[in-house]
């Protein structure tokens, strides 16, 4: 986990928004895997003169690991073939584009810079499938969003109004699959799709079949058991109606909600949902004929009110597959397309639906969404809404780098929208707005802000002494370069050097050393009572609504979760308690 | 001193049945309750007959060896090898699997499932189909019409029918058997079939006929023909019609259709018919395959999620390459293009042909099997490792992909490592006498 | 609580050991939950049969109600019902 | 034209790999730099000249090469990758792959080839003067685009998936096909049979066209074929007019209107079964597809299988 030796990085630019530090020139010292004040003579030097040096990315949502990936993987092999990578002493083989596979997603993501991830959805029943994925994927810290949205025990919960029942069920649920998180996707929708394709929840107050639940009852309910428990991250909110026009309606009126519940966790953030892939929620219009972009509306919503956060989503031109829990929306996109579809329901938990897409600059709609997603992240401030692609719906995170460019530089994003569909600039404000991305600015949007918002800045994504010493230079200089005029993509694309928990993981773009790193699991505490109440009432219900039985759908801590890193929330307090220390509290 | 261990997972086939109670005294496994007949034969028979403890073959007879020896043995076998093959992979667990995922890479050598002579043609229509899947939970509490097609759950899966689709009570289908419509296409009256409300016993090697007659009604065409796979054109139409007056519909097919003439063209008309159910009458279609070995679709997912392809992966150039056809074990057997394999968790003494076979048997051979089977005859270096469910823990993967952990009852005799370990000391000394290599 | 009227008879020999007749029985579903939902009995005194080592094992006939259901779903005939007519 | 002449020297179980000869990477190199090239075998790698005499006047220009493989080389797969111009020619059988990607120039192998010839083609010409194998003009799996372009001709047989997902191109086979010819043909691709069809053809086929001169097996409702439209005289296809009385049938039936109309054209003398109210169904014994093995254009290579020497 963390190395022995000392480590200086002389002369960097040091770009650290968590600390205020905008590209000062200074040295990072690092021992033992943590920032540090000083380091012996001895240390080995790293001369970053005239190179960035940024905190190590953070990932706030994309697909990696768990069945949907995995059942992509399954579908595509044509993906696979299309980039492959040899094994080599350091690593292991593997290839991808779209849906890469374990191996060498950790790789690619610590060759852009990455040190932590997380899986943006996982299905409870299929967590002991996420978990021993992560297990075998290399360099990054990462950490599993678990998914509520349709859950039949939440909306037992409540339909029968027992919300602390639901906070405690809620603290279960991610105890027992190993879930860092609280993850919405299209609440109530799934669980209406899985009686016929063409049903969904089509706004916050579209009851749910069956449980008659609406959106809203579920959007707030899991808000504030979130808050109640005082987990890391707030909830992570994928809204109803995904790729629908018009949808930016029902995604403000979302997003009203939770407003006004206020935080109850320690660990920095001030948010209590994150909005994630806001483009595809930002379409204006009432069909595709008069689709047009609300994301200057949703900007200002999520400017003017600090309790969102949001990531943006952003389509990149070119070969994608998309894959959420989201099936309504897959099964629009499978009766436009008509290309190979897969979709997976989930006893009383939640579905999901894949397919093959390929965003064309032709297409006037595709156009539109490319800069639905950078109005989206130049309207609103970086702190609040950060860079993904919703990898792979949106893009691949491989193609990062033409996103920063164009947010950098708005002569290569005229360039790309002027190549475009006509629609990109007609339909869009995007034309409009003149603001450029500082590289400053940058590292919020994909550093310090998603950082805060996942709850980990406690422990990283700065320089404070003590911080995990997670660094990425970069072959940069930002203060000579002019960013605006050539963003220097190669060079974004691939770091000098990723440091990961003080050590060298990625040298001049070739992976030199690959750790293997823990998992998140977050244990959230509630009241003794509660929790034995609610357990016994699962397991009579476990007999109705499941088939596998309630002991067996425990996820094993020993088999699975042996080298996993808990955080321990008690009354709102965040406490990070690392497997090293756990083995020694073993022993004890 | 009977103990009942509860909420034990039968390791035998695709089903996976996780609610088995298993009586040990001395660490001998002495009843079962709720598993079926086979379930209860496996555990009842797990510590009888188990193949004696490392052995080589030494001028054509197996000898015992310590197990450094063996180690010694298989590493040396498999790194002198140009093109070796690692097959089997679906009694065993998925750790397992992750390990031979990277003794394969280091090899430089094929790694493949024996999904690739059972349900490999559903993996192959769904690379070019999709599909619509469900876990059996959804069956159990929605389905209130259950297709069976060319599998026999009676025999192969018995508790399938009673534990998650036809007779339990689910949340939306209060009255079991009652809510439920079955319907069987089978060639033959199988025991399914008698349960069946309705069996169509159709002509065999015509399945895809059939199946593309019921898409040619679905998009309003009519049925030209008097009958189509022996079903009169009218009894057609009626079935087509009592399908659509359903909500919830399950194809479970097996290996009656996948390994039938067609192949995986079967599966994909099948796809593309539960699609336009979906698409144009509203009923709420879904398909599964009826996966046999208990963790076959453990062996696709793993292999996947390790090397982005599902089965039949190749090394030979340090990187994934995946052509069924080609990288197949089934091919490279038949073309006498292995010259060394690795046999773990499946007995290709049974189901390969016998030109597969007789090139097996001149080449290097390496089995790790717990019991004596008829592999052994022509293999080189045995392992008897701890039975998984059983002896060890592992993880494996349910007929509808869902992962449940196997849990270990009894303890392993003295010298059978799990499959992981002796995976593990292989790849161990390959690695280092690969380092020597070099 | 014994039943006279009707008696359940078992052929173990062609038993599978499927459980159709344990989980289709009303009487073991109402009484035990996790019957109901297909899986093996928990509450082995309030069900009639359950399959035990493989085959299928008469509990408390007393239960029984002489419904036939069982029967109906064996499709081996390892499980019949015989009717005592005479009291 | 500049010859290089390859001989086969002896033929390995294990196939090699040789995507290397191709005119594109022959050319500009002398000899001695074409024997010392690489190809692959197993895990191992080995130089060109351990396996093939190399002889001949080599050249600069890819387009004026033609590389002969003076014998047989039933184990030496993805001849003639990628290539983009010049000529091969294979005086004998040939393995997997052969022409797969190939983008122009010629290919001419006069013994059989196996599995994937012309694999993912986008042009050229690839002549096949034996038989060949399954997914002729096909894709590897999962890629939902075969063949786009060039011309595939087979004089003899074909084995099974002809043009599997076929986007454009002509396919030509003067004998008998396996079953699922023009599978999932996507685009304004043609395939013409000479001979017998087996069932399924053009089954899920949303454009492109298909014609058989010989009998459709087993050609039954499930492909459609109720819906006729017309007895259609002479058609032209391909480039040739096609001489004969074909019914022009429609393809698939499943497919939205606007992805096309595959056609299938089944010549009027030998296929009355599949008139309305014709006999099908139910194959007889006759109709079942001969035993791998005994079908002609399966009787390629595996005969110098049997390997000297067992090991025990």
């Amino acid at each position: 986990m963390t190395t022995e030796t000392e480590l200086l990085i002389k002369n960097g630019i040091v770009y650290d928004p968590i600390n205020n530090v905008d590209g000062e020139v200074r040295d990072i010292c690092i021992r033992d895997g943590k920032i540090v004040d000083s380091v012996s003579a001895e240390a080995k030097v790293i001369d970053a003169t005239g190179k960035a040096v940024t905190p190590g990315k953070v990932e706030c949502h994309s697909h990696m690991v768990g069945i949907t990936p995995t059942s992509a993987r399954i579908m595509r092999p044509e993906d696979i073939r299309t980039r492959v990578s040899a094994s080599t002493d350091v690593r292991r083989a593997g290839g991808g584009r779209t849906v890469p596979n374990t191996w060498e997603l950790g790789y690619e993501y610590a060759k852009l810079g990455f040190t932590r991830a997380y899986e943006a959805a996982v299905t409870p029943l299929y967590s002991k499938e996420a978990i021993l994925e992560f297990n075998q994927y290399p360099i990054l810290n990462k950490g599993i969003f678990t998914l509520f949205g349709n859950n039949w025990f939440v909306m037992d919960y409540l339909k029968s109004k027992e919300q602390d029942k639901l906070t405690a069920f809620v603290s279960f649920l991610l105890k027992t699959t190993g879930g860092y998180a609280v993850k919405l996707v299209n609440p109530g929708g799934n669980e209406a799709y899985k009686w016929n394709a063409e049903w969904n929840c089509h706004h916050a107050d579209d009851p749910v079949p069956h449980f008659g639940v609406t959106p809203r009852e579920i959007i707030k309910g899991l808000c504030i058991a979130n808050e109640e428990l005082g987990l890391p991250h707030s909830i992570h909110l994928h809204t109803n109606m995904l790729g629908v026009p018009g949808n930016y309606e029902v995604t403000l009126d979302e997003l009203n909600i939770t407003k006004g519940i206020a935080v109850g966790s320690d660990s920095g953030r001030v948010q209590n949902t994150h909005i994630t892939h806001v483009q595809f929620n930002s379409f204006g219009g009432d069909e595709w004929r008069t689709f047009n972009s609300k994301a200057d509306e949703i900007a200002k919503y999520i400017n003017q009110n600090d309790h969102v956060t949001a990531d943006s989503g952003n389509v990149i031109y070119g070969d994608a597959t998309t894959m959420t829990a989201d099936s309504p929306a897959e099964w629009a996109l499978y009766k436009m397309t008509h290309n190979k579809l897969i979709s997976n329901d989930t006893e009383a938990e939640d579905g999901v639906g894949i397919i093959p897409f390929l965003y064309s600059k032709k297409s006037p709609v595709h156009s539109v969404m490319w800069a639905i997603g950078l109005e989206l992240l130049l309207l609103t401030d970086p702190w609040k809404m950060f860079v993904t692609t919703d990898h792979p719906n949106g893009g691949v995170f491989l193609d990062y780098p033409l996103i920063y460019s164009w947010l950098l530089s708005k002569k290569t994003r005229m360039e790309e929208a002027e190549s475009s569909h006509g629609w990109a600039l007609k339909r869009t404000g995007l034309g409009g707005i003149d603001k450029e991305y500082s590289f400053y600015e940058l590292v919020i949007a994909t550093v310090a802000g998603p950082a805060r918002s996942l709850g980990v800045a406690k422990r990283e994504g700065h320089f404070s002494n003590g911080a995990a010493a997670n660094v990425a230079i970069w072959d940069i200089n930002p203060l000579e370069d002019d960013l605006s005029r050539d963003p220097q993509v190669d060079k974004l694309a691939t770091t000098a050097y990723t440091i990961k928990n003080g050590e060298i993981v990625v040298k001049d773009g070739t992976v030199v050393s690959a750790p293997m790193t823990p998992l998140d699991v977050a244990h959230a505490h509630v009241d003794y009572e509660i929790q034995r109440t609610v357990e016994e009432e699962l397991k009579t219900k476990f007999k109705r609504y499941y088939t596998v039985q309630f002991e067996n759908y425990i996820v094993d801590p020993d088999l699975y979760l042996a080298k996993s890193d808990r955080i321990d929330v008690v009354s709102g307090k965040v406490h990070f308690i690392p497997y090293a220390t756990q083995t020694e509290e073993a022993v004890k | 001193m009977i103990e009942e261990k509860e909420n034990i997972v039968c390791p035998f086939c695709g089903c996976l049945c996780d609610d088995g109670v298993v009586k040990v005294e001395d660490n001998k496994i002495v009843g079962t309750r709720n598993l079926c007949r086979i379930g209860h034969k496996k555990f009842e028979s797990a510590q009888h007959g188990r193949a004696e403890s490392p052995r080589i073959r030494k001028n054509g007879e197996l000898v015992p060896v310590t197990l450094e020896e063996a180690f010694d043995k298989a590493a040396e076998i498999l790194v002198n090898a140009e093109r070796p093959l690692f097959y089997g992979w679906s009694a065993t667990c998925a750790e397992a699997t992750q390990v031979g995922c990277e003794l394969t890479e280091a090899c430089r050598g094929i790694i493949d499932c024996t999904a690739t002579i059972c349900h490999a043609p559903s993996i192959e229509a769904i690379q070019d189909q999709g599909a619509p899947l469900s876990t059996l939970g959804e069956v159990m509490n929605r389905a209130d019409l259950i297709l069976y097609w060319g599998c026999n759950p009676m025999h192969a899966h018995p508790r399938h029918m009673s534990r998650y689709s036809v007779y339990p009570r689910g949340f939306f289908r209060k009255r079991g058997r009652k809510s439920r419509t079955i319907m069987v296409f089978d060639p033959r009256r199988t025991d399914t079939a008698k349960l069946a409300d309705l069996h169509v016993q159709i002509s065999p090697a015509s399945d895809h006929m059939l199946v593309h007659t019921f898409r040619e009604i679905l998009n309003s065409y009519d049925v030209t023909h008097e009958t189509v796979a022996g079903i009169p054109a009218d009894a057609i139409r009626e079935t087509m019609e009592a399908m659509a007056q359903h909500q919830w519909c399950i194809l479970f097919f097996g290996m009656g259709l996948t390994q039938q003439m067609g192949k995986d063209r079967n599966i994909d008309v099948a796809i593309q018919l539960m699609h336009e159910l979906n698409k144009y009458i509203g009923i709420r279609t879904t398909l599964m395959p009826m996966r046999g070995h208990f963790n076959v679709a453990g062996a696709n997912i793993t292999i996947c999620s390790e090397t982005g392809y599902p089965f039949a992966v190749d090394f030979s150039r340090g990187y994934p390459r995946y052509l069924p056809g080609e990288t197949s074990a089934m091919d490279v057997l038949y073309r006498g293009e292995v010259d060394a394999m690795l046999n773990i968790g499946a007995n290709p003494g049974t189901s390969f042909s016998n030109r597969a076979l007789s090139h097996m048997a001149k080449i290097p051979l390496i089995n790790i099997e717990p019991h004596n089977q008829q592999l052994l005859q022509i293999s080189d270096v045995v392992f008897s490792p701890a039975m998984v469910g059983i002896e060890c823990e592992g993880t494996a993967y349910r007929m509808d992909n869902v992962p449940i952990k196997l849990r270990k009852v009894v303890e392993p005799p003295e010298n059978r490592l799990p499959d992981v370990v002796i995976l593990t000391e292989i790849l161990k000394r390959v690695k280092e006498l690969k380092g020597k290599g070099a | 609580m014994d039943n006279k009227l009707y008696n359940l008879v078992t052929k173990e020999e062609k038993c599978y050991g499927c459980g159709n007749c344990v989980v289709a029985c009303p009487v073991n579903a109402y009484n035990d939950p996790a019957v109901a939902g297909g899986k093996g009995p928990e509450q082995l005194d309030k069900v009639i049969m359950c399959v035990e080592n493989g085959v299928i094992k008469i509990l408390n006939m007393g239960l029984c109600k002489g419904c036939g259901t069982c029967i109906e779903e064996c499709p081996d005939g390892a499980i019949g019902l015989e009717v005592n007519y005479t009291t | 034209m500049n010859e290089i002449v390859l001989k086969p020297k002896d033929h390995t179980r294990i196939s090699l790999e040789a995507e290397v000869i191709t005119p594109d990477s022959f050319a500009g190199k002398s000899l001695d730099e074409i024997e010392n090239m690489m190809l692959y075998q197993g895990n191992r790698s080995v130089r060109l000249k351990e396996r093939f005499d190399v002889s001949g006047s080599p050249c600069d220009t890819a387009a004026d090469l033609r590389i002969i493989i003076d014998g047989d080389a039933p184990r030496t797969k993805r001849v003639g990758e990628k290539m983009s111009c010049g000529e091969i020619v294979v005086r004998g059988n040939i393995d997997m792959h052969v022409g797969a990607e190939m983008t122009g120039g010629k290919i001419t192998v006069e013994g059989n080839a196996d599995n994937f010839v012309g694999r993912e083609m986008v042009g050229g010409l690839i002549h096949i003067k034996g038989n060949a194998l399954d997914y002729v003009g096909g894709t590897a799996r999962g890629k939902m685009e075969g063949m786009r372009g060039g011309e595939i001709i087979v004089d003899g047989d074909a084995g099974d998936h002809v043009g599997n997902f076929m986007y454009g191109g002509v396919i030509k086979i003067r004998g008998n096909v396996g079953q699922s010819a023009g599978q999932h043909m996507r685009g304004k691709g043609t395939i013409i049979i000479g001979g017998n069809s087996w069932s399924r053809v053009g089954c899920e086929a949303a454009d492109g066209t298909i014609l058989v001169k010989g009998k459709v097996h087993l050609s039954t409702a499930s492909l459609g074929y109720g819906c006729i439209g017309q007895v259609v005289k002479d058609p032209e296809l391909g480039g040739d007019v096609i001489e004969g009385e074909f019914y022009e049938l429609r393809a698939d039936m499943g497919y939205e209107p606007k992805c096309g109309i595959a056609k299938v054209y089944a010549s009027v003398g030998l296929n009355e079964h599949i008139l309305p109210g014709g006999r099908t169904s139910v194959p007889r014994k006759g109709d079942m597809p001969v035993n791998r093995d005994m079908l002609p254009y399966l009787k390629i290579y595996h005969e110098e299988m049997i390997v000297k020497g067992g090991k025990k």
